[in-house]
C-alpha cells in the first residue's frame, strides 16, 4: 500500500487496512518549512531556557528536550488539536509539536498568571488541554495510563481519535507502563506508545537497568506491534509512526514504537554529565543533530534552499527574544490565587 | 415511594441510574462484570466480589462496564485519563487497602491536574472502593484509609451510613465534577434499610444531625454511625442527651456543622473506625480546639482503633474495632 | 547432562551450566511416598477447610490450593529450610510444601494464639520464617519483590540461597511483577518466579485480561529464560523447577516457569462458580488431577503399590481429624494482645 | 570534635559509618551511585540528584551501593524482602512524593509482616526520601507526605532539623529493627551547620527542647524549627517567651515532652509544612484536646501551608508555605 500524505491530512482515514507497510512521503515545500520551524523552535526554546536557568532568571527543575525534536515533530504531525498526547518530564518539545502556544509557555516557566498553567504548573506540568495536551509529567511512567485513558475514551464513545503516550526508555521499567500496556492490547484501545530511547534515564545508561537491547522488544509481553525507528531522522519517525496511527484509528489496536535517540544536555539543566562518554556524546550531536539530518534531506528535495531556512532561524530568534521580554512583563500571580482552581466546587470551604 | 434495600443493592441502583442518564458514565474495575467474555454460552456474571455491580453488564453492555486486568495502576490512572478526556468513569477499586498498589494516579494526577493546569481541567472521576474491619478478612482487606484520601489537597472523599445514604450519596459522586473516593464500609454493604425510588441525590458537603441532643455531641460517620446510635440509646436511658452528627463528607468538611453542634453541648466524642495516627477523628478534635475552643466543657474524646495493623482472629479483631461501649467510656472520662 | 536426583540432595549444586536440557530423575521408594504424603495433605487440608466453613467453624476469606498441589511440592522438593519461599492468597499449598506444620496452620485459621501467626493473620499470611516461609500474602503480586529481595540478600551476603515467587497469571499484570523481574534480571537474582496459571483470575478467564497466550512470553520483556511445565504433573514440575534452580544457584539468573494448572474449586469458598465452563471444568478434575497423575506414574515405578499410598491416606485423615481437634482446643489468644508484635521497640509508647 | 558540614554530607557520612561497621547495611536506589557500570574509563558518579550519596560506590563498591531501575515498587518491595532475610537496606526514594508509585510494599508489607507473623520477623529497613517545598520544583516533587507515613501503623517517621540532628537520627534509623521513614526536607540540605564527628546516634523517639520559654510552646520539626527559631526571636523583641520543642520523630510520638511544653507555658502552635487535614498539627493539637485540656488557656493553632497542591510561581510557592510571620501571627490570634 503507497499513498500520498500531507501533513495535517491524516486525521480520520477511514477503511485503512492494519498494515505495517511502508507508505511513499511526499510533501510539499509548504510541509518542510513547516516541520523545520517547528523542530528549530524546540532547540532554540530550550537553549533560551539553559541561558535563563544559568543566569537565575527561571527555578525549577528543567529538563531539556534539544536532541529529540524528530520524535515529538514527526509524531505530532499526524494529529489534529482533539487527539490527545501526554507527556513527561522532558516536555517542551511535546508541548510545541502539538501547538502549544510558545510565548504562554515561557511565560509559565517564568511562573506568570499569563503562563499555559497560570503560573501553577512549570515545567513538569505545561499542559493545554484546547490542544488535546494532556500535561508534562513530574512522574516517570505517570502520563502513560492518563493517554491510556484518553484511547479509552476514544473506544467507548466512538470518536475516532487516537492517544499517544510519550515516555523514555527508563519509564518502561514502571509498573504504570506495563499496567497500562497490557489494558490497551486487551482492550485493542487506539492508542500510540512512543518511547524515547536516549541511551540514560537521569545518569544510568539504559542497559544498565533495562535488561533487553531494544524497548521494542518488550511489546512482547502485550502481543502488541511493536516498530524501531530512528529517532534522529523526522522521515522515518514520521512513516512509522504514521501507520502505528492509522492501524490505532482503524481499530487495530496499539502499537509500541521506539525511536532511539539521545539528548543533546544533561539530565537536567545544570548537570555535568560526568558519566557519559564524551566521544560517544560527540558522535550524536555532531553527526546525528535530527535538525542537521532533516535540513540536508528537506534540501535534497529541491524544494528550497538553505536561505529559506535561515530566514525561519531569525524569524524564530525574533520569536524567541518576545517570548521571554513578553514572560517576563507578565503579570505575576496574586498570592491569593494559591488558594483557587483545587476543586470545580468545594463547599462548605473553609480555609484554615 | 421507598422500599428495604440492602447497601449493596443501593449502590447497584445508583450506578444503573447515573449510566442511564448519561452515556459517559462507565463502570471499570476488577470483575465488575466478573465472568469475563459475556457472550458465552451458559456463562453468568458474579458482579464483583461481593456481588454489588451483578446485572449492570447486563443492560449497559461490556462498552461501558469493563472488567480490568488486576493492575490498579492501570485501572485508575486509566480512568483518570478518561475522566479528563470526556468520560466520566466509576472505578472500582475493590478494597481500600489496595490504595497501595494505586496511589500515583489518584495522588499525583487526579487531585493535582486542575490545579496544576491553572484551572483548565476537570476530573469526573468516582472511586468506589470497600473499607473497614469485621469480617476477619485480616491487615490487607480489613484497613479503613478514608484519613489518607482526606488529606490529599484536590481529593474528595465520602462516606454513607445507610442505603439510602449510599444512593443519595453516590449519585452526587458519580455527578460531581472532581474526582470522589467513595467509601463503602464493609459492615454496612449487608445491611437492609429503606431507599427511595428514583433519583435521590444527597449533596456532597453538608452533614446530616442524626438525632438532636444537648448533654454531648458524638461525632461519626460510615459504619460508626451505628455505634453512636447504639452509644446515644444507652447514654439516653442514663440520663444524657447525645446529638449525632453523621459526616457523610469527609473532604469537604461541614465544619460549622460540627463547631454547632459543639456550642451546643460542649463536649464531643468523634469516632472513627481508623488506626489513631493522623486520623479523620483527631483531625475534628484539632477544629475543634482551635475553632472551637470557646465551646469546650471539657476534653474532645477520639475512639478510633489502636496504632496496630487490624488482627485476624476474631477476639482480636473485636478488641481492635471501636465499640459503643468505648464511646460510653469516652463520655465517662470526660466527666 | 544427566544427573541423578534425590529430594533434598539439590541444594548448593556447584559448577552446574546454566543449561535447560532434562535430567534423568530418580526417585526411591521413601521419596516418592514423601512427595504423595505432601500432595495429599494439602488436598485434604484444603477439604477439610471448605467443610469447616462451609458449617461457619471457622472465619475470613479462604482460598483453597485444591488442584495444583503438583506446583508447590514440585518446586519445593529443591529447597532447604533456609531458601525462601514467597507466596499468595492461595497459600496453604506453599505452606504444606515448604514444610509448615500443618497442625500449627489449621490453628491459625481458628484465629489461636497456638497458630502459625498467634493468630494474627490467618489464611491469607500464614508464615514460618524457620521454614523460609515469607507469607503468603494478601496482595496480588505482593510476594514477587519480597522474594527478589531475598534473592538479593542471598547475592549480596553469597550464601548461595535461593528465593521462590509462587504468584497466579492474574499477578501478572501487575506492576509489583514487572518491576521485580526487571531487577532480577538485571542483577542476575538466584530466583526462580514460579506462574500458577489456572486460567482465572477471579472469575475473569486469563485470555480475557493477559494479551499473550503463554504467560511465558511475557520473560521476553526482561531478557529471562522462560520454561512451560504441566502444573498437574509433578514430574514436569519437578524437573523444570530443578533446572531453573540449578541455574539459579549457579549464578546464572532468574528463570520464569510457567505451570499450566487448574484450582478445583471456586476461587474462595462460597464461590459459586457461575462463570466457569462445566465441560472444561469437568475435564480438569476428572482427568488430570495431579493426585491421579503422580500415584498413576509412581506406581508405574514398581517401587509401591496402592496400599502403600492408602495407609498414607489414612494416616493423613487422622492427622487432619487431630489437627482441628488441637485447633479448635487452642487457646484463644488474649484481646490485650492486639497491641503487641506491631513493633521491636516503639517508645515512647502510648496507647491512645 | 564537631566540624560544618552540610546536611547532605552529614547524611553520606552517617551512610558511610553505618556501612563500615555492620556489612549487611546496603544502599539501593535510583543514581544512589549516579553513572551505572563504574568499571568504565573516566566516568564518574553523581551520587544522587543532589549529590548526596556521591562517594559512596567507591568505598562500598557496586554489590553494596546499587543503582536499580526507576521502578519504586520495586525497589522498596525488594528492599522490604532483603530486610526480612538478613540484609539492612537503606532505599533511597527519591522524591517523598514518589510514596505515590510504592505504598504498597510500605502499607501492606514492611509495616504489618511483623505483625501478621506474630512477631516472628522484623523489617530493619530505612527508607531514605526527600520531602518538602520551596525550590520551586512543583506539585509533583515538592510534598510533605510524612502524614502519611505517621498514620501508618508499623512504620516509624524521623524528620531531622539540621545536619548533625541528621547524621545521628539516621544512624539510629539504620539500626533500627523496624521500617523507618526518613524524611530529608529540601529546605535544610544544603544547610550548613556544627556535625560531631564519628558515631553519633541520637536515640528515635525523644522529643528535644530546642529552646525553653514560658509564655507558648512552639511544636515544629524538619525544616520548621527554623521556622519556629525566627518566630521566636521575633516574639522575644515583643516580650513573650517561647519554647521550642523540636519533634525529631513523628512516630513514635514523644507526647509526654509535647505536653510538659502545654503545661508549662498552656498555648501552643504546632507548625508543620504540610497540608492541613489529617496533619502531624491537627494530629498533636488533638493530644492536647484530649490529655492536656487541662492545660489549654488559649486554642491550639495549627500553622500549615493551605489545603491545595504546591504551586510553582514563587510568589504562589510562597504563598503557600508556612512563614514565621504566620507563627507570629497565630500566637496573636490566641489572644
Ligand atoms: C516515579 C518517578 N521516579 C523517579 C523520578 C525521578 N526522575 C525524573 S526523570 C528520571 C529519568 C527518566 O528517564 P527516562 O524515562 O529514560 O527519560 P529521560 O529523562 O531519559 O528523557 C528520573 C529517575 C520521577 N520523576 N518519577
Ligand atoms: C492488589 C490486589 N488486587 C486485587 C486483589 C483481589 N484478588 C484476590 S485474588 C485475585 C485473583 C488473583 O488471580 P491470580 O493471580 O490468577 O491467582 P489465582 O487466584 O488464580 O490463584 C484478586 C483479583 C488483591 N488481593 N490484591
Ligand atoms: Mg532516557
Ligand atoms: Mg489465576
Amino acid at each position: 500500500m503507497t499513498s500520498r500524505r500531507k501533513l495535517g491530512s491524516m486525521r480520520r482515514v477511514e477503511g485503512c487496512a492494519a498494515t505495517t507497510r511502508g507508505f511513499q512521503m511526499d510533501f510539499s515545500r509548504d510541509d518542510l518549512i513547516r516541520i523545520y520551524r517547528q523542530m528549530r523552535t524546540i532547540r532554540r526554546f530550550e537553549e533560551k531556557l539553559q541561558e535563563l536557568v544559568a543566569s537565575a532568571r527561571i527555578g525549577g527543575f528543567m529538563h531539556l528536550y534539544a536532541g529529540e525534536e524528530a520524535i515529538a515533530v514527526g509524531v505530532c504531525a499526524h494529529l489534529a488539536d482533539d487527539d490527545h498526547v501526554g507527556s513527561t518530564h522532558r516536555g517542551h518539545g511535546h508541548c510545541i509539536a502539538k501547538g502549544v502556544d510558545v510565548k504562554a509557555m515561557m511565560a509559565e516557566l517564568f511562573g506568570r498568571a499569563s503562563g499555559t498553567n497560570k503560573g501553577k504548573g512549570g515545567s513538569m506540568h505545561i499542559a493545554d488541554m484546547d490542544k488535546g495536551m494532556l500535561g508534562a509529567n513530574g512522574i516517570v511512567g505517570g502520563g502513560i495510563p492518563l493517554v491510556t485513558g484518553a484511547a479509552l475514551s476514544a473506544q467507548v464513545l466512538g470518536t475516532g481519535k487516537v492517544a499517544v503516550g510519550f515516555f523514555g526508555d527508563g519509564a518502561t521499567n514502571q509498573g504504570q507502563f506495563h499496567e497500562s500496556l497490557t489494558m490497551a492490547a486487551n482492550w485493542k484501545l487506539p492508542v500510540l506508545y512512543v518511547c524515547e530511547n536516549n541511551g540514560f534515564g537521569e545518569f544510568t545508561p539504559t542497559d544498565f537497568v533495562v535488561p533487553v537491547k531494544h524497548i521494542a522488544e518488550r511489546a512482547a509481553s502485550y502481543g502488541m506491534r511493536a516498530v524501531i525507528a530512528d529517532g534522529m531522522d523526522f522521515f522515518d519517525v514520521f512513516e512509522k509512526a504514521g501507520e502505528a496511527i492509522e492501524v490505532a484509528r482503524a481499530g487495530g489496536g496499539p502499537t509500541l514504537l521506539e525511536c532511539k535517540t539521545y539528548r543533546f544536555h544533561g539530565h537536567f539543566v545544570g548537570d555535568p554529565t560526568p558519566y557519559r562518554n564524551k566521544e560517544e556524546a560527540e558522535e550524536w550531536i555532531q553527526n546525528r543533530d535530527p535538525l542537521d539530518i532533516f535540513e540536508r534531506k528537506a534540501l535534497e528535495t529541491g524544494l528550497l534552499e538553505a536561505g529559506d531556512l535561515r530566514r525561519v532561524d531569525l524569524e524564530i530568534d525574533e520569536l524567541m527574544r518576545t517570548a521571554v521580554e513578553e514572560a517576563e512583563q507578565g503579570p505575576l500571580p496574586d498570592p491569593q490565587d494559591v488558594l483557587t482552581d483545587v476543586y470545580v466546587r468545594y463547599e462548605p470551604w473553609h480555609e484554615s | 415511594m421507598a422500599r428495604e434495600l440492602s447497601t449493596g443493592a443501593a449502590i447497584n441502583e445508583a450506578i444503573a441510574i447515573a449510566m442511564r442518564q448519561d452515556p459517559t458514565v462507565i463502570l471499570m474495575g476488577e470483575d465488575v462484570a466478573g465472568g469475563g467474555d459475556r457472550s458465552q454460552e451458559g456463562v453468568e456474571e458474579m458482579g464483583g466480589v461481593l456481588g454489588t455491580t451483578r446485572g449492570l453488564v447486563g443492560e449497559f453492555g461490556m462498552n461501558r462496564v469493563r472488567d480490568t486486568p488486576i493492575a490498579e495502576m492501570g485501572l485508575i490512572g486509566t480512568a483518570v485519563g478518561a475522566a479528563v478526556t470526556g468520560l466520566r468513569p466509576i472505578a472500582e477499586l475493590m478494597f481500600m487497602d489496595f490504595l497501595g498498589t494505586c496511589l500515583d494516579p489518584l495522588l499525583n494526577q487526579a487531585a493535582k491536574l486542575r490545579y496544576m493546569f491553572g484551572g483548565k481541567a476537570k476530573v469526573p472521576l468516582t472511586v468506589r472502593t470497600v473499607c473497614g474491619a469485621g469480617m476477619q478478612a485480616a491487615a490487607q482487606h480489613s484497613q479503613s484509609l478514608y484519613w489518607m484520601t482526606t488529606g490529599i489537597p484536590g481529593l474528595k472523599t465520602v462516606i454513607p451510613s445507610s442505603p439510602a445514604e449510599a444512593k443519595g450519596l453516590l449519585l452526587a459522586s458519580i455527578r460531581d465534577d472532581d474526582p470522589v473516593v467513595f467509601c463503602e464500609p464493609k459492615r454496612i454493604l449487608n445491611q437492609v434499610g429503606e431507599v427511595p425510588e428514583g433519583d435521590c441525590e444527597i449533596p456532597i458537603g453538608p452533614a446530616r444531625v442524626v438525632r438532636e441532643g444537648s448533654d454531648v455531641s458524638l461525632v461519626s460517620f460510615g459504619a460508626t454511625v451505628a455505634l453512636a446510635q447504639q452509644a446515644a440509646a444507652a447514654l439516653e436511658s442514663a440520663g444524657t442527651s447525645a446529638e449525632i452528627i453523621d459526616l457523610r463528607s469527609l473532604s469537604p468538611l461541614d465544619e460549622a456543622a460540627i463547631l454547632a453542634s459543639l456550642e451546643k453541648t460542649g463536649r464531643m466524642v468523634v469516632i472513627d473506625e481508623s488506626t489513631p495516627r493522623c486520623s479523620i477523628a483527631r483531625d475534628i478534635a484539632a477544629l475543634c480546639v482551635d475553632k472551637g475552643f470557646d465551646f469546650l466543657d471539657a476534653p474532645v474524646k477520639c475512639v478510633t482503633a489502636p496504632h496496630t495493623p487490624v488482627p485476624f482472629s476474631g477476639v482480636l479483631e473485636q478488641a481492635f474495632m471501636p465499640s459503643a461501649q468505648d464511646v460510653l467510656d469516652a463520655v465517662g472520662e470526660m466527666g
